[in-house]
């Protein structure tokens, strides 16, 4: 029989209709529909189980307290630690995201040697070359580790020297160093006790020092008031995120701090505002007030308002002599409310020049921010976890990322009280890393390594029996009963707070007005910090908001 | 017109024959199990009597699932039978510590939260009003995984038409609905959905 | 009891960190798409800088974080949704997105006066290896849908889960802390029932310097702001003079 | 040349006459560059996603939400159409009934389609009929476009089965016959349901609480803006219908339909504008009076941005509402041809104003004190798709007129005039 075309027409109805009552449709629409809900080239996290755990983050000098969400044994979330004596659960907010950045795209995942993948075996026997025939330079980014004592002592053993990267904190006390000679690393701001803080554009609101501290402390005492019992005053070159909060805010010309803090003295000197101390400044008031855009009746009423709430502080955002030499004319060093010593431990350091001569090679620990480029012709080795791009060096050696070693948290620099916390390894290292201390040991292994310092260092805190441990629960030093109990609660990420020195333990006298310097521009949370990129989301979240622009070196 | 139904219920018959045999087999691919478990066994050798004891409660209360290598190497850290499956267990999985990459019947997808502990700590569930009678199984049913959605076949059940399911067989959110719905309890998409 | 969660936003304390920001993104997933702009960014909370309008000393800056207002009455995406995709929680009162639901119509968000919805323009990705860093609580969207703030739901599964192990029905208030809650560094941001008369939040959401932005749209959000500053204060309703966000200076 | 089933005459309705197939096809050739230029815009859309585009989280809406509701509303007079023939028993608009339908079936079909790209996840989109939030607005949008989308098909189809070669097939035959009996009752539903979308559509936007610009009272569940859509819809499209035509008629040389068929349409359009016009003036002084001020928005501040200012107001209501009615009702213009069609035109442009003016402009204005203008362009691939569904229209109207009989025809066994 033939097949007309009448024929296909009725038998494709009757398939249609059948297909219809087949699950075939039904079921096709339904798991479609789920596949585009489980794309599976759409990223998903992790499974296993989920953990919180203690640590502390080590990528700027402050060390804040980290509460960490760990998922599959790896950090799937950050948070401040509430218990936290010095940072009492608050983070900056690079901290958030720092959990991203040990899969960052610009992670130094191998050795390189002038740009080739190497090996470490080669990088430790061009060290090892190195040292044999000259003197080596180590420069540490955040001294007073177990770490550093490890880099120091390897410097000390075989000619070279140990330098000190400082952060701007730290260099804003350096001049106190210098008049009274205590170290700037055991000198501190009794910010707790002040009541008016004089603040030369310095970032105290956006990337100043422990956000938990400062930023706490204004919140609870300035914020919103109009009359706070912590008078803020931002005096800077243009309405910054600390500006614009603080109580007042004194608009002056670009670089003109100095001037500000020297008329300002000599304000306070001539109207007697102050008990004088030391001696006058040698430019005039109007002179200042030009400098600094604003009218002389304003300048000397800045200065009445200044000193109408004791104890004042003033705050500089960088190395800078004449606002140093203002807190001496305000009475404010070793006093209640003012620049304090800390601690006698820390010694001075000799602070890194980029200018380097005749060294035969420069080891740069992990700790140094990536900003710093030794201006030298020798041998550099840079321990770097990101690579920043745009630096030279010989070597670079791949570090530990976030939460990748086992470190100890010296003093916070600007802390008013000495401290101590061992920040536990949270985070299984991926690649061949090495910390600068593990490459020294292993180059010569006569030094001790980073376990026994810190060991010895709990030792030494324990036979103390001064201070106090501040872990789930709060503990005096003195009820432990052995160094190793001691231990085993630091290395749980509790802190060790000393106690609060005794007042009145630092002289310092003025012989003439410090020089003008040039006073350099204030940074942030995005410039504070050693890493020299951003958590990728920090990126993003700077682009797409107004907040403040994203650093353009330091991209996703 | 004869001839034009013989020719339209032709149509028919093959598009349902289609439609309901060739189709589900087009659509699922088989997989087995990398070891040939029994509960059965379990339950009458060791006198394993409660789920629990196996597919534990983590302390924070959130459900281990299914049991990682230390709860098997309880027992079988070496070999105490004679089976291949457990000498596979032993060689191939305890010793050199790898986890052993079961097919989950009941997996859900990332989007989906689902706690054990409300539901059976709280709301008093047994394991079987959800995964059936597993538990005695005698062996492993096969798994067949859907190739468009990549869900196992436990969760659309395995009657297409999804008609007389039993529990265990068919975990789709329409079935996690139905017993809401009849105990009355109502959580928003979120309550179940992260 | 059910409860109605909302916020207080203490403008005088925020100093624009951007804490809460990244707190929320990296609780909820969010990618870190580097051909994302501020337009087609994914932004769930938002702290947008605004001035005063004016120049020199006297301007004054303030920043203002912005995330789903949680409106309570007549929820303009809830009603616009065409298939339910979007729900205002009877117990907790969240309005609740729910992205394998949408189908990417974008009807919500031009509902939304607040421009608290994002839609995913690109599908999420994140530089290799990464994923292992995301939140297990959340799962990650595709593309092609919308996505708010949930107040970080997985919190309160977690709270849930912690109670049900307990054996207790109602959570620990302690336990349900949204990611941007937690974060501000000084305590900017405050979490709370505010259908709890003894709740701290709920009654400083009734104080003298509280608002809530577009109050007259009728839609009854439940995050306040707070200010002492007059000019910030009038920024709860529009046409109230040079009220201007601030851009990069 | 042997005359198969495939040659293009054999196609043509006997007695027709049309041009040569190979001029059909060159006039085809642009159109279908377009069309293809369109696919390919579409197809990035879908397997790259809506990022292709230059909608963002603000603009979330762009020119094919615009497009959507242009040509929905100007396919109206399909429905209309087929109201006032069947419903009110207007036998003289029979010639345009069939070029009516197809006009309504290209212009939904294509909205349709660019609905399914605009959707970030069209593949779900069927979720909406399993599990419809009956509060939406767009819920009524979609079950209504989709059945009435179905309505016009099977409209569509008689008209198609009535081909020279189709109809050779008798099952085909008796299938057209049935459904022809059913045109007016198709005819009575699209009109219950083209009410109800055309109004939704305009309520889409009127629900905004949220968009202080848009939102309107009402009454029950229906803002204002529900009724305006409605009204506009029905006076415009019988003048898009009078616009097509008198193109057809251009373009073919030939006089297709008797011309008071013209006269009466302009005549309808013009006391529904008329009407339009009317009650939109009144509803935007509500609105600017009470609505708007109640919700705490002044409404001068809508009109501070440029270009949209106060002119465009006036122009929708005035310039392409008031005159254009004027013009089709005032005998002296309404006899003269040229008034005549540039009246159809300018209540055509005004339509689309409105719907521009309601999707764009809402958007484009601020609502938080501290939000800016926003403005928009739209990408190459909007662009592209958007033209890829004129051209689909073009063409799927080129081919019904040259191988169906859309048209009474003046001589011809063929000579179709529909059956009452």
């Amino acid at each position: 029989m033939k097949v007309t075309r009448r024929d296909l027409f009725v038998w494709g109805a009757g398939a249609a209709a059948g297909l219809v009552f087949t699950p075939v449709p039904w079921k096709l629409l339904d798991d479609v529909s789920i596949w585009t809900q489980n794309w599976p080239w759409i990223p998903q996290p992790p499974r296993g189980p989920v953990e919180v755990k203690q640590s502390f983050c080590s990528l700027c000098p402050q060390g804040c307290a980290l509460k960490v969400k760990t998922a599959g044994g790896w950090p799937v979330g950050i948070a401040g630690t509430s218990t936290n004596p010095l940072t009492r659960g608050a983070l900056c907010p690079l901290a958030f995201g720092a959990h991203q950045l040990n899969w960052h795209p610009q992670r130094v995942r191998t050795v390189r040697h002038n740009g080739v993948p190497s090996s470490w075996s080669d990088a430790r026997a061009a060290f090892a070359k190195a040292c044999s025939e000259g003197p080596v330079v180590i420069i540490d980014g955040q001294p007073g580790r177990a770490a550093s004592t490890v880099l120091a002592s390897f410097a000390e053993k075989h000619n070279g020297s140990y330098r000190v990267e400082m952060s701007p904190e730290t260099r804003a006390l350096m001049p106190f160093e210098s008049w009274t000679g205590v170290s700037a690393f055991s000198l501190g701001y009794d910010l707790e006790n002040a009541y008016t803080i004089v603040s030369f554009g310095a970032p105290l609101l956006d990337g100043w020092g422990v956000p938990g501290r400062f930023t706490r402390l204004w919140a609870e005492r300035a914020a919103g008031r109009s009359d706070p019992q912590l008078r803020l005053i931002q005096i800077e070159d243009s309405l910054s995120h600390t500006a614009s909060r603080a109580w007042k805010w004194v608009n002056i010309r670009p670089g003109s701090e100095s001037a500000m803090a020297a008329g300002l003295a000599r304000a306070l000197i001539e109207e007697k505002l102050v008990s004088a101390r030391g001696p006058m400044p040698v430019i005039t008031i109007s002179a200042a007030a030009s400098q600094s855009g604003i009218s002389e009746s304003a300048l000397g009423e800045l200065a009445r308002t200044i000193v109408a709430r004791p104890p004042v502080l003033a705050i500089a955002s960088n190395h800078n002599p004449e606002i140093a030499a203002l807190n001496v004319v305000l009475g404010a060093v070793g006093a209640h409310g003012g620049v304090v010593r800390r601690s006698k431990r820390t010694g001075k350091y000799i602070p890194a020049e980029a200018q380097i001569p005749n060294a035969r090679a420069v080891l740069i620990d992990s700790s140094v921010p990536w900003d710093f480029a030794p201006d030298s012709n020798a041998e550099i080795f840079r321990f770097v976890a990101w690579d920043g791009g745009l630096q030279k060096c010989d070597w670079l050696l791949p570090a530990a990322g976030f939460l990748e070693e086992l470190t100890d948290i010296p003093n916070a620099p600007t802390s008013a009280v000495e401290t101590y916390a061992i920040a536990p390894q949270l985070s299984k290292p991926q690649f061949e890393i090495q910390s600068a201390a593990q490459f020294l040991v292993s180059v010569d292994p006569t030094l001790p390594t980073v376990e026994k310092v810190i060991h010895s260092r709990c030792e030494e805190l324990f036979h103390q029996r001064a201070g106090t441990v501040y872990g789930q629960e709060v503990t005096g030093v003195a009820k432990f009963d052995s160094a190793q109990k001691l231990e085993a609660e630091l290395e749980k990420a509790s802190t060790w707070v000393g106690d609060p020195p005794p007042p009145g333990e630092l002289r310092c006298e003025l012989r003439e007005w410090p020089p003008t310097m040039i006073a350099e521009s204030s940074q942030n949370w995005a410039s504070t910090w050693n890493a020299p990129v951003l958590p990728p989301l920090a990126t993003k979240l700077y682009r797409e908001s107004s907040l403040r622009e994203a650093p353009g070196r330091r991209t996703v | 017109m004869s001839r034009n139904s013989i020719v339209f219920g032709f149509g028919l018959a093959v598009a349902l024959f289609s439609g309901w045999v060739l189709f589900p087999r087009a659509l699922y691919v088989n997989q087995h199990q990398p070891i040939e478990f029994r509960h059965k066994i379990h339950a009458e050798k060791s006198g394993i009597t409660d789920c629990a004891q196996c597919h534990v409660f983590r302390d924070d209360g959130e459900f281990a699932g299914l049991p990682s290598n230390d709860t098997c190497a309880g027992c079988h850290s070496d070999r105490i039978g004679t089976s291949p499956a457990e000498a596979k267990l032993v060689e191939s999985y305890i010793k050199p510590g790898h986890e052993v990459p079961w097919l989950v019947y009941s997996r859900q997808p990332a989007n989906v939260w689902f706690s054990h502990s409300i539901h059976v700590k709280r709301a008093g569930l047994n394991c079987t009003d959800c995964h059936g009678n597993l538990g005695e199984s005698d062996q492993m049913h096969l798994y067949q995984v859907n190739r468009i959605s990549g869900y196992s076949r436990d969760i659309w059940g395995h009657s297409m038409s999804r008609l007389g399911r039993v529990p265990g067989d068919g975990m789709k959110m329409g079935d996690c609905e139905d017993c809401h719905r009849r105990h009355g309890v109502e959580v928003g998409c979120l309550g179940c959905h992260q | 009891m059910s409860a109605r969660y909302g916020m207080v936003i203490d403008l005088d304390r925020c100093t624009g960190c951007g804490a809460c920001m990244m707190a929320c993104a990296a609780e909820n997933n969010v990618p870190p798409l580097p051909q994302a702009s501020a337009r087609t960014g994914l932004t769930p909370l938002l702290v947008r800088k605004v001035s005063n309008g004016l120049e020199g000393s006297d301007r004054r800056e303030v920043f203002i974080p912005i995330l789903c207002m949680h409106c309570e009455y007549d929820t303009p995406c809830v009603h616009v949704c065409p298939q339910q995709a979007v729900e205002v929680d009877k117990a907790t009162g969240i309005v609740m997105q729910m992205p394998q639901r949408c189908l990417g119509c974008r009807y919500c968000m031009t509902a939304c006066p607040y421009h608290a919805r994002y839609f995913n323009w690109w599908d999420p990705a994140w530089p290799k290896g990464m994923e292992k860093s995301l939140n297990p609580g959340v799962a990650t969207r595709m593309r092609g849908v919308v996505e708010k703030c949930n107040l970080c739901h997985a919190r309160l599964h977690a709270a849930k889960e912690k109670a049900a192990a307990a054996g207790k029905r109602e959570i620990d208030p302690a336990d349900y802390v949204p990611a941007c809650v937690e974060a501000c560094p000084a305590r900017a941001i405050r979490f709370g029932n505010l259908a709890d008369p003894k709740d701290p939040v709920a009654q400083e959401s009734q104080s003298q310097d509280a608002f809530r932005l577009l109050a007259k749209l009728g839609t009854e959000p439940k995050i306040y702001y707070k200010s002492k500053e007059p000019w910030v204060q009038a920024m709860a309703e529009p046409n109230s003079g040079p009220i201007v966000e601030a851009k990069h200076v | 040349m042997s005359s198969t089933v495939l040659t293009d005459s054999r196609w043509i309705a006997r007695g027709a006459e049309r041009t040569s197939f190979s001029r059909f096809l060159a006039w085809l050739a642009p159109w279908s560059a377009m069309l293809t230029l369109g696919v390919y815009a579409a197809f990035l859309c879908l397997y790259r996603g809506l990022n292709q585009t230059n909608m963002d989280n603000r603009f979330a809406f762009g020119l094919w939400i615009f497009l959507d509701l242009g040509i929905i509303a100007l396919g109206a007079g399909a429905f209309f159409t087929g109201f006032l023939v069947y419903i009110l028993k207007r036998a003289e608009l029979r010639p345009i009934l069939n070029t009516a339908v197809v006009v309504g079936f290209i212009c939904y079909s294509g909205a349709v389609a660019i609905l399914m790209i605009d959707v970030g996840q069209p593949l779900r989109a069927w979720f909406t009929f399993w599990h419809p939030n009956t509060h939406s607005m767009l819920t009524e949008v979609t079950f209504c476009i989709s059945c009435y989308l179905l309505v016009l098909c099977l409209e569509y189809i008689p008209i198609l089965l009535r081909n020279r070669q189709l109809r050779r097939l008798p099952s085909f035959l008796v299938f057209e016959h049935q459904l022809h009996n059913l045109v007016p009752v198709l005819a009575g539903i699209g009109t219950f349901l083209s009410f109800f979308h055309q109004g939704s559509l305009g309520g889409l936007y009127g629900v905004l609480r949220g968009r202080p610009f848009a939102f309107r009272h009402g009454f029950f569940i229906w803002p204002s803006t529900f009724f305006l859509f409605i009204l506009s819809a029905i006076a415009t499209g019988p003048s898009f219908l009078m616009l097509v035509t008198a193109t057809v008629e251009k373009v073919t040389g030939k006089q297709l339909v008797p011309q008071d068929v013209f006269r009466r349409l302009g005549f309808i359009s013009g006391i529904l504008l008329g009407i339009y016009v009317a009650a939109k003036s009144i509803d935007t002084l509500i609105w600017l009076n009470f609505t708007s001020p109640a919700e705490g928005f002044a409404p001068w501040t809508y009109y501070i941005h440029k270009p949209f200012g106060t002119p465009v107001l006036f122009a929708e209501i005035v310039l392409f509402g008031l005159i254009p009615a004027f013009l089709l009702l005032y005998r002296k213009t309404a006899a003269h041809r040229g008034w005549l069609f540039s009246a159809a035109a300018l209540a055509c442009i005004g339509v689309l104003m409105n719907r521009f003016v309601l999707t764009v402009q809402t958007l484009a204005l601020p609502t938080l004190p501290f939000d800016d203008f926003l403005t928009y362009t739209p990408s190459w691939q909007e662009v592209a798709s958007f033209g890829g569904v004129i051209a689909y229209g073009v063409i799927v109207y080129s081919l019904s007129y040259r191988y169906l009989s859309l048209f009474p025809q003046p001589k011809g066994e063929d000579a179709h005039v529909p059956r009452s």
